[in-house]
């Protein structure tokens, strides 16, 4: 049994489905990749687990929120229809999932250390919420409360779940920031968060977040938001704390480099569900979801000749239709055929698990 | 020398008060008819209406430790009465100081004086005071004491001379003994001087005009002590738009003889404290406690009355007064003493064609104004006086209300197409014209409907007297209360001379009335005014449209003052009653 | 932070100079001297004449605008054509009840509009939010005049259960301190005099509030949902933190610095909002005197008003941008 | 000289076919297209009670010069506030340079001033980072795609239309997208109507700021191909301006890295990339995660200490020395020389490294 | 397998996109439809369709002239007597024998003038002045920057002013009339209008869409008025109708000074609530009419404009 085992997570704004029967598990002390494209369903998936998703109020339907945008292009450049909502970035989900007022409906299970996450009552997971079960976020500057001191925003995730007081939270706080490689930590712990820099923040974030020893650390987009060196440092800095301490980390990412510098294990994630799953090198390796293929074609790599034309996935991530009518991927897929659409795909294989009714095809 | 005592008449109370009235129109108003039956000069006699409350038994206790709270629609200005010319500050200071004469309704009555006589020619008054008045600072009163009043306004300088602060002083004398022209007052004085002996007093004149004796009850000539003058005497006013001096701001600096001495005066909370004056020559004043407090808004002032934060206020709306009424309140109504005209100025075409003038006068139905806006008590006015004055005339020309009448003479005189510019003054309520545009819109209708066409032309306050002064406005709305009792008052501001607010030349007229101004001798003098008020009628400068008394209201369980033409209620005789 | 307040200071004055010179020229520029105000309507043509001549009015423009700014460095706005006393002491005396007034009106609108807006953003889209929102606004939409005379008509005639008018029931004894009559009543120790006060406060609060409810309310609700959307709460959120420290600490804490912004701005504003509630109520402050001096064409009066009230106005935001630096961390660095 | 050639701007540049025929008939150099030289972007900081007077300068960008032939594609990398979009800007005068000349096909667009720079501006575009803010929401795609045509009075409305079409059609966009508004679109498509209104003038020159990195990875390459194609067809020349060096690698020619307002660095982008000589060129590239477990794995990383210092208070000397792992003494004296460490490869460095 | 065009991939394509045609057009079409959802905005667009109606209709549907003092001699105000509502008069008449329901039914084109009027003027000349302040500051190199300080100055401490006193002067200038209460109003608007176009021109100048027009060489006057106006003037449209209902209420302030509409002839219901205040403890209903006329309009306008903002609000339809 992994330390977490999600199955069959839905999550659902009104008439939009963000996530459509995701089912994955996180072993534990071992690192594992959350990757697709905006809009693929992976931070409302972490969200959920998190118990950070909105609920929604009893009896009264949610009011149709906006979904991802709908962009048909074919290949040829041909049809375009509408798109309005956020631009795909890799933030545009997020503010959908904190609207008040509207909320998400919630179903399937998160079972952490064998209690379904779920299930539990917003009280009793709160009494986890950082403690067994911790979150990095993407943006280091709005994450952090810009009128309250660090020192005080660290505080005070000890003080609920640690119960460390006054002196003795300062002083572990100061551990802490020292821990994740913040020099001089005791005056840093009297700054605001705009006194520091960008990759400063992420380790204040990151200390936050290991401050109670957590079993899991969720981490969503940890590194977007900075630039490559730091990026480099921090990734350096969640692999040494998950290898010192044991702690399960799920890595939540768009970028293929990261996962494959961290990750043990990854799920490939397109339009709300799992579309490929494999232990890292095999997925790199032999990627067997068009998608997955597609996604490494559109990178230009450092290590590949020189102006190598890249071959891109045509079309947005708009271009989806609803997986029980067939595979999402199919009207942006060069390989569609008639079985694409003849009903929903299931996720075959084991270990390197995919969701192609085409797969023999494209390998 | 034919020096004549004047006997002092006590007014004669009518046998029909306008208490009655008021019950006469409550008990006709329910036929829904135009007035029909309404009140006209005939039926009543216009001198103060006789009480018909008795005297309901005091609440001796209440009286000593409740005050009595009056709320007045303006703060007063100043303490010093010679220095003021507004109601609000003399129904302060006539609670605190006295005059040589006093009025009861329109009627001269002593005051500090008990008697007065005159020479011939009005040139000299001799005063007989009051034995055994003193001061609230201890002075006694003497013929020396008013001799220092009268010698200090006599001798004001610099910017007590401005109309600003002495307008009634140079309204009554002409001037001082050293104008200074800085404050552009030109006229000579006609104060001669003043001589005491003992108990008795004789103020001289330079001439006779038809203010005396009257002028003597004006609250601004009220006698204060001679310790206040020495007092006040380093006070000064340096120009005309000097603030006033301090003296006049704070209680306790000057000394007066009424029933209330000035305790306190909180400028912040509009508020001015009297407590009485044990020592008061005349009857002690009942309540012991009397608060002035400042309500300006008019709903704001019934809606105290009605929660019991006052116990009653003046310048009542007329249209509270029959819910207050109903509700127990006691609205008395006041004897009427001012004058609403609307005024024909003859400079603008057609209006100087007396035709024309006179279908105007037909077209208006100035008994439904009367009726239905104005305060209970009013009446239609015939003459540009209110009937209790010396010369009112009942032989005047009448312009009866008749539409068809107007229509005709408009179109005989070709004038059937006539368009007029009317104008009205807009943020203001006088005592004689407690709502103008009710007014304006009544007349304009009127008009309207004998054919005028109406052009309206709202003024706002301040520039409505130079305005309509000027002569701008063809047609126009405005009255004036009286002073005190004195026909010249009325008619002699108006029409002793040609001017462009009416537009007219009539020597006849302004003869009539110069004639009667300086004529010392009262019989002779009724006579003559009766005949200038005619002449007036007969020329048709402008429709006298109202007389009609601004209303006063208390609380059920008060007894009222005795309420006064000239709004000068004396509060001593106020007190709480153990009734209702 | 000194730098920055001198600057404003400097700042104030030169705009205060443009002001004075500009309602010297707008008020010289209006019909209707002040004579007209002093003298009864049969004061001859002489008189007034007369009047004019004595007040300087026939002196070149700009004579009469050096006299009256000389004064106005020395605080002297003239006297008061009404009361005849200096401008500057009527409104000084008058102002602790508008400050009073003022006070309490905020007070409602604060304790009352922040809990409010709250509960419209947590309950946003429900008819909780669209009835708190449109109550308030509601509120607004009332003639001030209108709903302070309804206010009395029920409250004071009909229940019986407050007073009418004034500040204090007239003829109480009390003493004076600091001239804010329930704070007065708190220190001396007169408590009766304290309640009556507040008594007398309640009504003409409710009536002033009206208006700077609905904004806080409106500013609020916008606020926190502006703020709830953030990362930070969410943040917090994911601390487990209990719902009490995120609301405080986290929403709360952030969402108050437009709410304080505006706060200061209502107070400038409440001041020209008291004119019409104090004569209704005789409340007999600042606005009681304004309003005289308006219907009264009180025209140095309302000049002196006018100026204060500006002064005021730049000084409270000032003060709002000085308090920005101790609610928001940010702010402080920057300055 | 090619100028010449563009005098109509909308006239699609006609490519030279082989090996610059033009270069040929002119000289045996061929001038470049964009010349820049020693441009300076300083933004005063103002302090002052009642006159404001100048305390200081952010250095955003001080002293960088370098050229791009015509058609090439130079490729400018850097962290987030090195200055390489405020050196951008500079170069087509949307910021006003302190300093340095900037020359397009000969004509010195720093000299320029007012009409006349605004007519210049039909020569030099700008693609930007954010596709969406870019364009005016309330205009659709035919009023933003016509507008530098009418500016610029070129054409009728019907031939402005016409050659929207075209543009759209190069840009892979259908013509029924002209009554669009750009929130209709997606981002990718947003970005090719940012491509499509640069290029509505037929440019020399294109800036592109960031062309990319709002986009999602799959769509990236949609837009990098088409940059690509679109350089080819309309003869363009392009400043890419980037952080992701990726990127940057695969669109251009040569590269140039810039840190804290100076170049540290520019060769061709094969060579920078297989043989990078300036220490921050090198930790750069080491940083890039690379899409490949095996890599990754056994990849040596320079990991940089701290962050970036002020540009208003750079460090003295070299101005990466306080980050640098070879950092010694001279660097803090010693501002390190602009040098050519090799054919085509300048350096910023003391060492040969 | 090459690229297959399946029918029914298109079919299901299609049913996905219709779903979100709906969200297409221009950012006013979509703010409209999203205010269809809004209870406050469709309150408000029903009371503000009314009164327009009437206000529209209104002199036509009248039963009876609203100046004809026709039952004059049936009213005495100085006795309480004011006939109520009856087959004839259904509202009764005011203190002039004039019938209610017909005061009311012509006075909502009169208050809707008020209103509009005096929104257009402060509009007009608000949006101007903070129009050339945002674009001195944003174009004007150094000595714009100057021009638009002292503007804004000026903008600042006339706010401070409170519209009664304006309105004062103004009144005093021209006299009562609605004239004057229609340009006090609208005078006093004139400092929020100014700032607020000034602050969105700002944040519009500093946009990257300007950015591009400058690089395109769009003449520095057309980006103001082309591209930077145009995109600003959201938050001032929203802020007009807000300011609609205000005048309204602002009017009736007026009246009741005394400086407000004095003009027998018409009916406004500003002034026949000034006018009836007279009344409230004798015939409270001549109060109550035009009390309630204004108040829901007034709200009509505040909640339709409330809607409107919030809709527009970049930072909450962020949050849709």
């Amino acid at each position: 049994m992994a330390l977490l085992e999600v199955e069959d997570l839905r999550v659902a704004f009104g008439a939009s489905t963000a996530v459509d029967g995701v089912s994955f598990s996180v072993p534990e002390g071992k690192v594992v990749g959350l990757v697709g494209e905006s809009g693929c369903g992976k931070s409302v998936t972490s969200l959920a687990i998190m118990g950070l998703l909105p609920k929604r109020r009893n009896g009264r339907p949610a009011p149709v929120t906006a979904s991802r945008p709908v962009t048909v292009e074919a290949a040829d450049g041909g049809t375009v229809a509408a798109p309005t909502g956020p631009p795909p970035s890799a933030t545009a989900v997020a503010p959908v999932l904190r609207r008040r007022g509207s909320g998400a409906d919630v179903s399937g299970r998160a079972v952490f250390d064998g209690t379904d996450l779920l299930s539990l009552a917003p009280a009793a997971m709160r009494r986890r919420r950082g403690k067994d079960l911790a979150m990095v976020f993407q943006d280091p500057l709005s994450s952090l409360n810009p009128v309250v001191p660090i020192g005080r925003q660290i505080t005070e995730v000890l003080e609920r779940h640690r119960g460390l007081k006054g002196d003795k939270a300062s002083k572990e706080a100061a551990n802490l920031l020292d821990r994740v490689g913040i020099p001089d930590p005791t005056r840093r712990l009297k700054e605001y968060p705009h006194q520091l820099s960008g990759g400063m923040r992420q380790r204040v974030l990151i200390a936050i977040a290991v401050a109670c020893n957590p079993r899991l650390l969720i981490a969503d987009e940890p590194t977007t938001a900075l630039d490559v060196t730091i990026q480099a440092q921090i990734l350096e800095l969640l692999k040494d704390l998950v290898e010192a301490e044991g702690t399960a980390l799920l890595m939540i990412t768009h970028d293929l480099g990261v996962v494959a510098g961290i990750c043990d294990e990854v799920n490939v994630l397109y339009s709300g569900r799992v579309v490929e799953s494999a232990p890292v090198r095999e997925l790199f390796a032999a990627p067997t979801h068009p998608y997955t293929v597609g996604l490494l074609g559109s990178i230009p790599r450092l290590d590949l000749p020189i102006h190598e034309p890249l071959t891109p996935i045509r079309g947005s991530i708009a271009d989806v239709i609803r997986w029980h009518d067939g595979c999402a991927f199919a009207p942006r897929c060069d390989r569609v055929a008639a079985p694409c659409v003849a009903g929903e795909p299931a996720l075959v294989g084991a270990v390197h698990a995919h969701r192609c009714v085409m797969a023999e095809e494209v390998a | 020398m034919r020096t004549s005592p004047t006997p002092i008449r006590r007014a004669l109370a009518a046998a029909a008060g306008a208490a009655m009235a008021l019950g006469l129109l409550a008990a006709c108003g329910s036929d829904g008819e135009s007035g029909g039956d309404a009140d006209t000069a005939e039926d009543f006699d216009f001198s103060c209406p006789e009480r018909t409350d008795g005297e309901p038994a005091a609440d001796a206790a209440r009286n000593d430790s409740q005050p009595f709270v009056f709320g007045t629609p303006g703060d007063p200005t100043s303490l010093d009465p010679i220095l003021a010319s507004d109601g609000e500050t003399f129904r302060v200071n006539r609670q605190v100081f006295d005059t040589l004469l006093d009025a009861d309704c329109t009627d001269t009555v002593p005051g500090l004086a008990e008697s007065y006589e005159q020479n011939e020619e009005g040139t000299e008054w001799t005063f007989h005071l009051r034995e055994g008045v003193t001061f609230h600072d201890g002075q006694a009163l003497d013929g020396a004491a008013v001799c220092k009043n009268f010698e200090r306004w006599a001798n004001f300088k610099a910017g007590y001379q401005s109309p600003n602060f002495t307008y009634y002083y140079s309204s009554v004398f002409g001037g001082f003994a050293e104008n200074d022209p800085a404050m552009g007052i030109e006229a000579e004085s006609i104060y001669k001087g003043c001589a005491a002996d003992g108990l008795d007093v004789t103020i001289s004149l330079s001439k006779y005009t038809s203010s005396f004796p009257g002028a003597f009850t004006l609250e601004s000539l009220s006698i204060i002590s001679p310790a206040s003058i020495d007092a006040v005497a380093d006070a000064a006013i340096p120009t005309a738009d000097s603030p006033l001096p301090e003296y006049t701001q704070t209680v306790g600096t000057l000394a007066g003889t009424g029933p209330y001495k000035l305790e306190s005066w909180d400028h912040s909370s509009q508020e001015v404290v009297l407590t009485r004056n044990d020592e008061y020559f005349g009857e002690p004043a009942k309540v012991k406690t009397v608060i002035f407090k400042t309500i300006s808004d008019e709903t704001a002032r019934r809606q105290a009355l009605e929660a019991g934060d006052i116990h009653g206020y003046d310048l009542a709306a007329p249209a509270d007064a029959q819910s207050l009424l109903d509700a127990g309140y006691q609205v008395p109504v006041r004897g009427v003493f001012n004058l609403l005209y609307l005024a024909y100025t003859q400079s603008h075409a057609p209006l100087e064609d007396h035709a024309v003038r006179e279908a105007l006068s037909y077209a208006i139905d100035r008994e439904r104004i009367v009726n239905s806006v104005l305060p209970a008590g009013g009446m239609v006015a015939t003459q540009f006086m209110p009937p209790s004055l010396e010369g009112y005339s009942e032989d005047v020309a009448t312009y009866d209300y008749d539409a068809e009448k107007a229509k005709q003479m408009l179109a005989d005189a070709g004038a059937e197409d006539l368009s007029i510019t009317f104008c009205y003054p807009t943020d203001v309520t006088r005592p004689y014209m407690p709502a103008p545009k009710d007014i304006f819109d009544m007349i304009s209708s009127d008009l309207q409907a004998a054919g005028v066409t109406v052009e309206a032309k709202p003024i706002t306050w301040v520039d409505y007297i130079p305005t309509t002064r000027s002569g701008e406005c063809p047609l126009y709305l405005l009255g004036w209360t009286g002073d005190f009792a004195d026909p010249y008052n009325f008619l002699g501001t108006w029409f002793a001379t040609e001017s462009t607010e009416w537009g007219f030349d009539n020597q006849e007229v302004f003869d009539a009335i110069a004639t009667a101004n300086t004529e010392p001798d009262q019989a002779t003098r009724v006579d003559l005014w009766k005949t200038a008020n005619e002449a007036v009628m007969e020329e048709l400068p402008g429709l006298p449209i109202s007389s009609s008394p601004p209303s006063i209201a208390f609380a059920p369980d008060v007894y009222p003052p005795d309420v006064s033409p000239l709004t000068r209620e004396d509060f001593s005789q106020v007190y709480f009653t153990t009734g209702s | 932070m000194l730098r920055y307040t001198v600057k404003r200071l400097l700042q104030l004055s030169v705009a205060l100079l443009g002001l004075s010179l500009l309602l010297f020229a707008w008020f010289k520029a209006l019909p209707g001297g002040p004579e007209n105000r002093l003298l009864p309507e049969n004061a001859t043509d002489q008189q007034r004449e007369a009047l004019r001549a004595a007040l300087g009015l026939d002196e070149p423009v700009w004579t009469q605008y050096g006299e009256f700014l000389a004064r106005i460095v020395r605080l002297d706005f003239g006297s008061s054509l009404s009361s005849g006393r200096p401008i500057a002491t009527e409104l000084a005396e008058r102002l602790p009840a508008t400050v009073e007034l003022s006070l309490a009106a905020m007070l409602i609108a604060v304790g009352l509009g922040i809990p409010l807006g709250y509960l419209a953003a947590k309950r946003r889209g429900t008819w909780v939010d669209f009835s708190t929102v449109s109550g308030s606004l509601l509120g607004t939409c009332i003639p001030i005049f209108f709903l302070a005379a309804m206010l009395k008509v029920v409250f004071a005639q009909e229940l019986g259960w407050l007073p009418t008018t004034f500040r204090l029931t007239a003829g109480a004894d009390f003493t004076e301190v600091t001239g804010l009559r329930v704070f007065d009543g708190l220190i001396t120790g007169e408590l009766d005099i304290a309640w009556d006060a507040v008594r007398h406060l309640i009504l003409p609060a409710i009536a002033l509030s009206s208006i700077p409810l609905a904004v806080i309310v409106r500013i609020t609700r916008a606020s926190v949902l502006d703020v709830v959307g953030e990362d930070y709460v969410r943040t917090a959120d994911a601390k487990g933190l209990k719902p009490a420290t995120v609301r405080g600490r986290h929403v709360m804490r952030n969402a108050m610095l437009p709410i304080a912004t505006i706060i200061g701005l209502l107070l400038g504003s409440l001041f020209a909002g008291a004119v019409l509630t104090e004569s209704v109520f005789a409340f007999g402050g600042i606005g009681s005197f304004v309003y005289q001096a308006t219907t009264e064409r009180d025209y140095p009066a309302l000049m002196g008003f006018i100026l204060v009230i500006a002064v005021f106005y730049v000084v409270i935001n000032l003060i709002v941008d000085l308090s920005y630096g101790l609610l928001d961390p940010r702010v402080r660095v920057r300055k | 000289m090619s100028t010449e050639q563009h005098a109509e701007p909308h006239v699609p540049a006609q490519r030279t076919e082989g090996p610059d025929l033009s270069t040929a008939a002119t000289g045996p150099v061929a001038a470049p297209l964009l010349e820049v030289e020693d441009l300076k972007v300083h933004f005063p900081i103002r302090r002052g009670i009642v006159v404001e007077r100048v305390v200081g300068h952010v250095q955003a960008v001080d002293g960088v010069g370098l050229s791009i032939d015509s058609g090439g594609t130079y490729g400018l990398v850097g962290e987030s506030g090195c200055g390489k979009t405020t050196f951008g800007r500079a170069v087509l005068r949307l910021e006003e340079p302190t300093g340095g000349r900037v020359r397009l096909g000969g004509d010195e667009v720093t000299a320029m001033k007012g009409e006349k720079l605004r007519r210049f501006r039909s020569k030099m575009q700008m693609v930007f980072q954010d596709p969406l803010g870019s364009l005016n929401p309330r205009h659709n795609v035919d009023m933003l795609l016509s507008e530098p045509l009418k500016v610029h009075g070129v054409g009728s409305k019907a031939e402005r239309r016409k050659l929207a079409v075209e543009t759209l059609d190069a840009v892979g966009l259908p013509k029924s997208v002209l009554e669009r508004f750009p929130h209709e679109f997606s981002g990718g498509q947003r970005q090719r109507l940012g491509i499509a209104r640069a290029l509505m003038l037929r440019p020399d020159l294109i800036v592109c700021d960031e062309p990319v990195s709002a986009l999602d990875v799959s769509i990236q390459a949609q837009v990098m191909n088409l940059l690509d194609e679109l350089q080819d067809e309309f003869g363009l020349t392009y400043l890419v301006i980037a952080h992701d060096l990726a990127v940057v690698r695969h669109l251009s020619d040569r590269v140039g890295v810039m840190y804290l307002g100076k170049l540290v660095e520019e060769a061709d982008s094969e060579t920078i990339y297989e043989h990078p000589r300036h220490p921050y060129t090198k930790a750069l590239l080491s940083a890039v995660p690379q899409p490949d477990p095996e890599v990754e794995a056994n990849r040596e990383r320079i990991i940089l200490k701290g962050d970036l210092p002020s540009p208003a208070n750079p460090p003295s000397g070299c101005r990466f020395r306080t980050r640098c792992p070879w950092a010694e003494d001279i660097c803090a004296e010693v501002e390190p020389e602009w040098r050519e460490a090799a054919s085509g490869h300048k350096v910023a460095c003391h060492f040969d490294l | 397998m090459t690229i297959a065009k399946i029918e029914k991939l298109d079919r299901l394509i299609e049913a996905t996109a219709t779903a979100r045609d709906a969200r297409t057009g221009s950012l006013w079409r979509q703010s409209i439809r999203r205010m269809r959802r809004s209870p406050m905005a469709i309150t408000g667009a029903v009371i503000v369709g009314l009164f327009v109606l009437v206000a529209v209709v209104g002199p036509w549907v009248a039963p009876y002239d609203p100046t004809a003092q026709t039952w004059g001699r049936e009213v005495f105000l100085n006795r309480n007597i004011f006939p109520g509502p009856r087959p004839e008069n259904w509202f009764g008449l005011d203190h002039l024998g004039r019938d209610m329901f017909s005061r009311m039914i012509v006075g909502a084109r009169q208050t809707l003038l008020v209103g509009v009027v005096a929104t257009f003027i402060g509009f007009i000349a608000g949006a101007f002045i903070g129009g050339i302040a945002a674009a001195a500051g944003t174009f004007g190199g150094r000595w714009g920057e100057r021009l638009e300080a002292v503007i804004m100055r000026a903008v600042d401490v006339a706010l401070a002013i409170p519209m009664l006193l304006l309105a004062l002067s103004v009144a005093a200038l021209l006299g009562p009339s609605l004239r004057t209460v229609m340009i006090a109003v609208g005078v006093a608007q004139i400092p929020i209008f100014a700032r607020l176009l000034r602050g969105s021109m700002l944040a519009q100048a500093h946009s990257d869409y300007v950015l591009a027009a400058i690089a395109i060489g769009v003449p520095k006057g057309r980006i103001v008025v082309s591209h930077i106006l145009p995109n600003s003037l959201g938050p001032v449209i929203v802020q007009a109708t807000l300011v609609l209902a205000t005048a309204i209420i602002e009017a009736a302030a007026l009246s009741y000074l005394g400086l407000g509409n004095p003009d027998p002839g018409s009916a406004e219901w500003g002034t026949m609530l000034a006018d009836a205040q007279r009344f409230l403890s004798g015939a409270p209903q001549l109060a109550i009419y035009p009390a309630i006329g204004i108040i829901v309009t007034a709200l009509g306008f505040t909640l339709l404009g409330e809607a409107m903002r919030e809709s527009l609000d970049p930072r909450l339809r962020r949050q849709e």
